[in-house]
């Protein structure tokens, strides 16, 4: 009888480690996931006011995450200071490298405009590696590391913060373009810019205007993200690349789909990493797309085009 | 007519110059280092060459060649140290191998079109190359995979930098040659038409996605073919090598000298692997330079080097015989 | 009456929910030339779409010569002999003006991958018979003179003709013309019209869309008429005339 | 109010307008007539900004605008209904309204007050104003692209092409709704393949061909001219086909 007890104790015991394991990984997911959906997020806005893939858009996320080290390490800015501050330079930077290497290659073609976006990432990042220098740094997180202990799985405070932000961020860019008129052209801007034009709005303007928002996002989730996997110079290209993975999975064009893509992708990854092989995480991701696509070939939520003929 | 095989015959000539160029070189550098590195030109331009077949005149995007490349380094590799294979059936069989990849994922990609196309290629680059570096007990995982055995031929190895480089050239020029005659001939109308609007193309009777197929199989063999002399000229590979950044540098090659000209193929790989050594002068901010040329040439020569270098010649031209 | 060459049986076309053709059915007899009008919008590009085979109907059959071509995608309707032209031009401008052409011919060039590179005599021989026809096809339509200009650089009304010496040189037995006179002026229209009337008298079938009225009524010896994708009427050029619906929807009256 | 002088455009080598001058006064409802391609969309794109002419002149209200970008264009008072109608399909009806308005989104009473004139002259926009844009009729969307631009503040309206697509009877709604829009003090300039509402609802008219002006009168001249009976209204074929 005792015996029996003990058994079920074990089970128990088992069950609530399995629940742990499935939360952690859920919880990996979904952090990782999280920024992913931030920076497909970025993309989007981009890809939507300009039709240009940003190959860049990694290294916004970590000039972020380098600008926040700055202002927390060297300056010792308090947390809420340094993340705002760090917002407002990155988007600046967005906006510079809008003006100097989209604006006066208006005539270029898309090719050329994503060799643009590859200099200048490769300049970004050979930038970062001037100042910061080849090694990994370490931020603070936010709010201490004592893990919170939730059904079995320990969890770090600095994860509530991702998911926090890039709800706040979602929150924001729909707000944005659902309720401001800019964000309201700026749509308009993504469905046709010769009506645009036409009703008065300065397409160049909102363009620039894209790239200081998408640059702000993609920064906040660098902050935010770094005292979980440090920081360093070329942090960037990566999780660019998921990111990219994450809007086309949804749909290029699709702010709903690249948040849906950035989860999807996330999560998967983690179980996939979890239950199969760890050292196949990365591929798992571009598997997942490679499948999507295939089956349905304009993302799960972009819009099929007819040809003009 | 005499104009339309007027032009392969400039082609020619200029062809003709080139290979001269090449026997000077071959005959008064005497420094191995910068042989070698005109041997690097050669086995990237082979690469680039089947890019710029499948970029410049199918207009398709594919940012996963590396892959294909990789994936001729890794079969020379394995085949010749695990297997004992012959070097040069390791090559075919490469070359075999990429072949079917490209065949088993066009088929489905090739479907897709624009930033889906290139999202698609740049996902299969990355899973490749990650099995390049998990696979460790073939491909020897992070570190590499040593001591490849170099080409030979009878009882001539290919051990001096003198003698790959000309190896390396003939092939380049044997394929530049044949490429030549493919984009001038109904099959290269045909590319170059599906590149230019592909529903007329199809009303013209070209099952495009066929012929999309057969481009990207090709260029995929040319990538696995580099790929192949580079493992044997170097006798060193790792994954690092055929990475995300390396299909990035195949397609600004083919960029920077100029779609739809084979010669522009030549001329990005020519400067885009010579820049490095140039801007070691720059020391640490030799990527940060590579970076800004990138942007200034994008921006400024859109069309490619070739393309632009033509209009400004033409300019010139024009200028002197009206002054 | 002569053969039935091209039969449409009620096909139709939806885009999510618009539906841009809807229940039409037609047939085109051998060496007619049979014309569509009808407002913009009204399906007439779209139902051109569909026989070509660069679109796939949602419902309903095409047949050719009695074969069910309905599914085809577009380059095997172009092999058995369905050409066409498009409403807004769609050359190879980065091409010249005979390579265009030559496109054309490549139906029928059975040019062998091996021979073409390595420029065997077969490739010679086959591209010579090639550019003969295409030249051919270019005196035809009067612009032989042009044929190494590059196609970007040539004015609307002259690729306009490149575009049908394009058509033509695939030989095809059912050529659909999408407006071949917009864009030209009244000298290139009339010449149109002989170059058309040419065409069909060397046995080419011709369907076409077309604005002017003047060259749809001269030359079209049925016309169908379309509005909101429905086929309203069908007939001769004077029947349509007469017709109380089409002057209504259409012609306008008064 | 607006005068344009010798005006000509091209597109890369081709030559659209070959010297265009005509002029529009205050109050009028001027058509614009010609076959496809005869430059009449080309010609509405220079006015509003969108294209840069070769040479030639366009005045508004005696101002030079021919440099000046589109938003500037929209500011001064000349707004376009392009060609196909280019509303924001995915975006609200509202939206689409309040974006017409942009320039003076700052205005929010005005805005208020046009929304207003806007939903009295077109109710069924009012119905609708929560839909996106995409969902509304062919004669919906017509009419909400002449409310979008009307939303400017224009005192010149051009029309590109409001007939396109549409079936009789709502292209004669869309007709009454100009025709009103005028007589609150509204120029406008209408280009139409539909020769025969074009002059029914005008008072002067153009008659371009191939990137040059043949003809021009007023509007019941031009309806009698045998060329644009033959040309434009669609009548007595029989006359030409038997001859």
């Amino acid at each position: 009888m005792g015996g029996g007890l003990l058994a079920l104790i074990n089970l128990r015991r088992e069950k609530i480690a399995l629940m742990g394991q499935i939360l952690q990984f859920l919880f990996s997911g979904l952090t990782n996931g999280a920024v992913y959906a931030v920076i497909a997020l970025g993309f989007t806005i981009i890809y939507n006011a300009t039709d240009v893939i940003n190959f860049a858009q990694g290294e916004f996320v970590m000039l972020g995450a380098m600008v926040m080290y700055t202002f927390v390490h060297f300056l010792s800015w308090p947390i809420p200071v340094a993340f705002f501050a760090t917002i407002i330079c990155v988007s600046v930077i967005g906006i510079l490298v809008e003006f100097f290497t989209i604006r006066p290659a208006k005539n270029a073609d898309i090719i050329s405009l994503i060799i643009i976006t590859i200099g200048v990432s490769i300049f970004l990042r050979g930038v970062a590696m001037m100042i910061w220098g080849k090694d990994p740094v370490a931020i603070p997180p936010f709010t201490g590391s004592t893990p919170i202990v939730f059904m079995g799985a320990a969890i770090d405070p600095q994860i509530i913060w991702v998911l926090v932000i890039t709800l706040i961020a979602m929150i924001f860019t729909q707000w944005f373009f659902k309720y401001t008129i800019w964000g309201k052209a700026m749509r308009a801007c993504a469905v046709n810019k010769k009506a645009a034009k036409l009703v008065g709005i300065k397409v160049e303007r909102l363009v620039s205007l894209s790239f200081a928002l998408s640059a702000g996002i993609s920064a906040a989730a660098g902050a935010v993200i770094a005292p979980i996997t440090f920081a360093s110079y070329d942090m960037g290209t990566m999780l660019g690349l998921k990111g990219f993975c994450a809007a086309v999975l949804g749909g290029l064009g699709s702010g709903v789909g690249s948040i849906l893509g950035g989860f999807i992708l996330g999560i998967l990854e983690a179980f996939g990493a979890g239950y199969i092989s760890s050292s196949y995480k990365d591929a798992f991701a571009f598997l997942i797309l490679l499948i999507v696509l295939f089956l349905k070939p304009q993302g799960l939520l972009g819009q099929g085009e007819v040809d003009k003929l | 007519m005499n104009i339309h095989f007027g032009s392969i015959r400039y082609q020619y000539i200029g062809l003709l110059f080139f290979v001269i160029f090449l026997f000077l070189i071959g005959f008064f550098i005497k420094n191995d280092y910068y042989l070698n590195v005109f041997v690097l030109i050669g086995i990237q331009a082979i690469a680039v060459l089947g890019l710029s077949l499948l970029m410049g005149y199918a207009g398709q995007v594919s940012l996963g060649h590396a892959a294909f490349y990789g994936l001729g380094a890794y079969a020379s590799g394995i085949l010749t140290i695990h297997y004992g294979l012959n070097p040069y059936l390791a090559m075919f069989c490469g070359m075999a191998i990429s072949a079917l990849m490209a065949l088993i994922v066009g088929l489905p990609a090739l479907r897709l079109k624009g930033h889906y196309l290139a999202m698609a290629t740049l996902g299969f680059g990355i899973i490749i190359n990650i099995c390049f570096k998990e696979m460790a007990s073939l491909t020897g995982g992070p570190s590499g995979l040593v001591g490849i055995p170099m080409l030979k031929f009878l009882n001539f190895t290919f051990d001096t930098s003198i003698s790959y480089f000309c190896l390396v050239w003939s092939i380049f020029i044997i394929l530049m040659v044949l490429s030549l005659h493919l984009v001038n001939s109904p099959f290269g109308r045909a590319f170059r038409a599906l590149g230019s609007h592909e529903a007329a193309a199809q009303a013209m009777g070209v099952n495009t996605h066929i012929a999309k197929l057969i481009v990207f199989i090709i260029s995929a063999v040319y990538a696995s073919l580099a790929g192949s002399l580079y493992a044997h000229f170097v006798t060193f590979i790792s994954p690092a090598s055929f990475g995300f950044i390396c299909s990035i540098k195949m397609v600004t090659m083919v960029a920077i000298g100029g779609m739809g000209t084979l010669w522009g193929a030549l001329l990005g790989t020519s400067i885009l692997v010579s820049l490095p050594e140039f801007l070691t002068v720059f020391s640490d901010y030799d990527v940060l330079v590579y970076g800004l040329i990138l942007i200034i040439v994008m921006i400024f020569m859109p069309e490619g080097i070739v393309q632009a270098s033509i209009k400004i010649f033409r300019n010139f031209k024009y200028k002197e015989t009206n002054g | 009456m002569a053969e039935v060459l091209l039969s449409v049986d009620n096909i139709s076309k939806n885009f999510g929910g618009l539906i841009a053709v809807d229940n039409i059915s037609f047939n085109i007899r051998v060496g007619q030339i049979k014309a569509i009008i009808g407002p913009n919008g009204s399906g007439k590009t779209t139902l051109f779409n569909l026989i070509s085979g660069h679109y796939q109907p949602s419902s309903g059959s095409i047949y050719f010569y009695g074969f069910n071509i309905t599914k085809w995608p577009a380059w095997k309707s172009a092999s058995v002999g369905i050409s066409r032209t498009f409403q807004n031009l769609a050359l190879f401008t980065n091409m010249s003006v005979i390579e265009n052409v030559l496109m054309g011919v490549h139906l029928h060039t059975k040019a062998g991958f091996l021979s073409s590179i390595f420029r065997l005599p077969a490739f010679f021989k086959r591209e010579k018979e090639a550019r003969e026809i295409a030249i051919e096809k270019l005196s035809l339509l009067g612009i032989s003179d042009i044929a190494e200009k590059k196609c970007g650089d040539l004015p609307f009304g002259l690729q306009r003709l490149v575009e049908m010496a394009r058509a033509l040189a695939a030989e095809p037995r059912l050529l659909l013309l999408d407006e071949p006179a917009s864009g030209l002026d009244i000298h290139d229209r009339n010449r149109l019209c002989e170059i058309i009337r040419q065409i069909r008298d060397e046995g080419v079938t011709i369907l076409m869309v077309e604005h002017d009225m003047n060259i749809t009524m001269s030359l079209a010896e049925e016309v169908i008429v379309l509005d909101s994708g429905k086929k309203i009427c069908e007939g001769t050029p004077k029947e349509i005339q007469r017709d109380p619906e089409v002057i209504r929807i259409y012609l306008g009256e008064g | 109010m607006l005068s344009i002088q010798n005006l000509h455009v091209s597109y890369g080598p081709i030559k659209v307008l070959k010297g265009v001058s005509l002029h529009i006064d205050q109050g009028e409802i001027v058509a614009l007539i010609g076959a496809n391609g005869a430059g009449k969309t080309t010609l509405m794109s220079t006015i509003s900004g969108l294209l840069r002419p070769q040479s030639g002149e366009i005045k508004f209200e005696g101002q030079d605008i021919i440099k000046f970008p589109p938003d500037k264009i929209v500011k001064l008072g000349i707004s376009l209904v392009p060609e196909g109608r280019q509303i924001f399909a995915p975006l609200t009806v509202l939206e689409n309204l309040e974006l017409g308005a942009y320039l003076r989104s700052k205005d929010k009473k005005g805005i208020k007050e046009d929304l207003d004139k806007i939903f009295s002259i077109f109710p069924k926009l009012k119905e609708r104003k929560n839909q996106q844009a995409g969902t509304l009729s062919g004669g919906e969307q017509q009419m909400l692209a002449i409310a979008r631009a009307f939303m400017a503040r224009p005192r010149l309206l051009l029309l590109d092409e409001p007939s396109l697509g549409l079936a009789p009877m709502v292209l004669e709604l869309i007709m009454d709704s100009i025709l009103e829009l005028n007589k609150e003090g509204l120029t406008i300039l209408i280009v139409e393949q539909n020769a025969i509402k074009a002059l029914e609802i005008s008072t002067r008219g153009y008659v371009l061909e191939t990137g040059r002006i043949i003809l021009q009168g007023s509007s019941n001249e031009l309806k009698e001219d045998p060329d644009v009976i033959r040309a434009y209204l669609g009548k007595d074929y029989e006359e030409i086909t038997e001859r």
